[in-house]
């Protein structure tokens, strides 16, 4: 079968169309900063940028320009403060207008089972006695035919591009993840393009040796990105840890209009990608965070 | 500060004393998450912490930065999707505890996370629910914990992100949600409950050199104050201890 | 956390009660024919006796006569033939009268999701066109809230036992599986009561090793049985192999009443566990199924 | 026994023609598991086999006698649960080709395989449906194996297990369908296929040796000839060393 690996420049000028609905999946774990600044250095218009959390990826894209709409369910730097690229937006027009339509995190999984199981639907119970059921005209209600019970909601979410990032995959987009997995299965299979992004080209040996693994099989992916440290300053388990002082620092950078503008402008656009980006954030950084070794006990597939 | 103590460590400290070994505890970030392991190095050595990114049975061996860190997956005894952790677990009825934080709460225990201002045209744009909504509709029993004064305790919130009693009538048995809706709400004033008869809160413990007038002042509406009203027990040395193990920085604990 | 291990015995005991409804899952791999052993030798009644695959040990506990009710997908001895003991019962209410309700496997699927998810109902895109709809009244219908489409209605399913049988496990009841997975970790997840049977009791460091491989957490756990070889003639992937002269050799032994009761009496009431039932089948037996190795490729959790 | 082949190593030759490389078939046990690994080592090297146990991309080893035989999972792509299969692969409109068998057929390509005479009281009780509706209503294109009688080709089937066309105004699009339907019915006679305007079954080919009156013979109702009526291509030696390797036992080959 057909070798789809391509560079990050090349699948994201094949997949990624002005206007499109696009996830960059992974919560907290794996989130694909590579895929999104080079969006970004492609001047992507118009996108409508789904995701459960839009982290700071998403902050860098709206500030940049490229968003006309967000759809989410928690929009904040975890553990530090607001999304302020995020917040300009919606709250001043700045740098343009951005529409927003907002779930919980229940809410949008259930947009993503909906979305790859090809049901126009799914409910669940959530929303009730919360101001979000008023707020957004797509929660709506359905009655249970066999209990009479009055469920919540929500339409599928079938965006155009997934840009999933993984630990390992081979050359066809077979691909495997383990520690957090979030939503990625789901938006995966919702979606119709895929772009696998991993850390890791491996033989379809190895993927092989461990089938239970494979989150998302090849078949459904259309191009395959090897981009490794391509999730900083998120991480990736058993390679890298996560850039917390970052995401700290962030803090700052993104509070003011022109600092967040001139990171854009230095890291984003000062670079070609992702190994001069390597390259300016140094090796002190990158060796602090390598991961420490702590292996899985195997299994056996044999019979 | 409160004598040898914090008001944050007050509050980890109290939140703690309210779990119990065994139980399941859907855990956020920050104080939250310092109580459930404060809970774990005392009476709850069994307590499972349960992470909305999936992490069920973390043994977080550092303080974890974000509610996704690594340091959740290491050792754990089991990872899911996202799927999983709000169908099975949470919709599943399998939480016995959720922790709650917010900008605003009010008399009945709902909460806001969502947006100071008109939702239009936000004064404050917030996070939103992430999965507050669904941890306060399904988890059994719910601990709110924020710091107190008269804009965080307002006579009304600006959005229900988060549903408690909803109103006087109690809407939760309406709506069907399994869990039992807010406990107790923990501040750095003291420690409220619900009335079984108007699911208001009321004023059932309060801090070690906090007046009644200081709670009053810190309230946008008339506060009940219990007949049976307590203080709240400081923190003791050994908790103390803990807490600044939990967290050597203090980056919670500010 | 108290160690939930039981001996067979104690667990069908203590956790299955005459009438419940009983999952004993598993597609074709880890089917726990100990436990329904057992409960045949502790001479349960009226169980409903719910599975995708009735399989051999639905026949043997439809035989016995521990069955009232079987619901279920697809019943038959796979790639060899009917299985007997159902259609005695079905057909000649021998040797009792056994009530059917049937989906399909995708109908089942979807009851179990919902069990699992306490939700009442799980609409599928399934059962149009087809004749089931008109024979089974559990099948409904709902209209989308979006499309005005009508799909298809499954009710939940919450049987009172699931017994899930699985490779490795420790004391708590915190299970892994690898190779198919079936529907096991939805059955589980639905029930209200679960017992474990484990081919390996583990330390709870080799799972912590790996939690990604975790179906099914202690905490829903209620028992804990060690029972190595305990799902022959079906199979355990990494321990042995499927049993397949057994399956073949069922065709004979069912097909006859008397033989059928013969192979009851002897090979479940004649033995007393499962220790006797592997010192009857023989060395030779068990050596012959013995898994080869075949390991799969470790992956690091550290960060 | 046709010449040098039996009828069944004619069906699964004819069967691995219709698979091309690349393809994503979802493959049950006995001929269609043998047409799909035959078509695996000929022209469809890339042929991804996926089976309702939740293997995906299957090199089996051996030849499985069940579904889910653990030769499925070892070397495989991809194993998922039952879930995945049925919400994302099936339904998810990702199979490209389904094979179905069952004891009875009409000639809108309907298919039973649940029951013979009524079925509240059985004059033969069939296994059911398994996967068998969902693939009938959502692979894109359905093949159809099963041994040709006047039984098995009915004036009218007993009960629909999995659906054809239905009638002759094809009742998919009513159900909003995905899959499109019956492509095919290979048979120890002739292969068929379904007419676009009344999607009713005609002989397409004609299998070695077999005359027209031997087709309308096993046939009960009045079944149409194409015009344009070919002689099936028999297998080849290397089709035929190739399925005999695959089924040295002649399991399903009897």
């Amino acid at each position: 079968m057909k070798n789809k690996i391509l560079t990050m420049k090349e699948a994201v000028e094949q997949y990624v169309q002005d206007g499109d609905a696009i996830v960059i999946e992974g919560f907290t774990h794996l989130i694909c900063f590579a895929a999104g600044h080079e969006i970004i250095r492609q001047k992507k218009k118009d996108l409508v940028a789904c995701r459960l959390t839009p982290d700071l990826i998403y902050d860098q894209l709206i500030a940049a320009g490229c968003v006309r709409k967000v759809v989410f369910s928690w929009a904040g730097n975890p553990g530090i403060g607001p999304l302020y690229g995020l917040r300009r937006a919606v709250e001043n027009d700045y740098p343009r207008k951005v529409e927003i339509e907002e779930y919980t995190h229940f809410g949008m999984v259930a947009r993503f089972i909906a979305g790859a199981s090809k049901l126009p639907f799914m409910h669940l119970r959530t929303f009730s006695g919360s101001s979000l059921l008023q707020k957004n005209k797509n929660i709506k209600t359905i009655k249970c035919p066999y209990t009479d019970e009055v469920l919540t909601t929500v339409p599928a979410l079938n965006p155009e591009v997934a840009i999933i990032h993984v630990q390992r995959a081979d050359a066809l987009g077979n691909a495997q993840i383990w520690g957090l997995m979030g939503v990625q299965r789901e938006a995966a299979f919702a979606s119709q393009r895929i772009i696998i992004v991993a850390e890791e080209l491996v033989e379809k040996e190895v993927i092989r040796s461990d089938p239970n693994r494979t989150l998302i099989p090849g078949m459904i992916v259309n191009a395959v990105v090897v981009e490794p440290f391509g999730a900083h300053p998120s991480y990736a388990q058993g390679y890298y840890d996560r850039d917390n002082q970052f995401y700290v620092d962030w803090y700052q950078v993104s509070k003011n209009r022109e600092s967040m503008e001139r990171y854009i402008s230095d890291w984003i656009f000062g670079v070609s990608g992702r190994r001069e980006y390597q390259e300016k954030l140094g090796l002190d950084t990158i060796k602090k965070l390598n991961a420490k070794e702590q292996f899985s006990v195997p299994v056996n597939y044999g019979f | 500060m409160m004598g040898s103590y914090t008001s944050s460590e007050l509050m980890v400290a109290r939140a703690s004393r309210e779990l119990k070994d065994g139980e399941v505890v859907f855990v956020g970030i920050g104080l939250p998450n310092l109580a459930c392991n404060l809970a774990r190095r005392l009476q709850a050595p069994n307590l499972v912490l349960i992470y909305e990114s999936g992490a069920v049975g973390a043994v977080p061996s550092r303080l974890p930065l974000s509610i996704g860190d690594p340091c959740l997956v290491t050792d754990s005894i089991s990872v899911c999707s996202m799927v999983e952790v709000f169908n099975y677990y949470l919709q599943g009825g399998l939480i016995d505890v959720g922790f709650l934080g917010g900008a605003q709460v009010d008399r009945f225990g709902n909460i806001n996370s969502t947006v100071i201002g008109d939702y239009n045209h936000p004064k404050v744009r917030l996070p939103g629910s992430g999965g507050a909504c669904e941890i306060s509709t399904h988890a059994k029993k719910i601990i709110i914990i924020l710091k107190q004064n008269k804009k965080t305790f307002p006579e009304k919130i600006d959005f229900v992100t988060s549903p408690g009693f909803i109103n006087e009538q109690n809407q939760r048995n309406k709506y069907k949600m399994q869990g039992r809706g807010p406990d107790l709400v923990i501040t750095d004033f003291g420690v409220y409950r619900f009335s079984s008869e108007n699911y208001t809160m009321f004023l059932s413990e309060i801090h070690p050199g906090i007046s009644v007038e200081d709670v009053k002042e810190n309230v946008s509406w008339h506060i009940d104050i219990s007949p049976a009203l307590v203080s709240t027990n400081p923190p003791t040395k050994e908790e103390l201890k803990i807490i600044s193990e939990l967290d050597p920085e203090r980056i919670h604990l500010r």
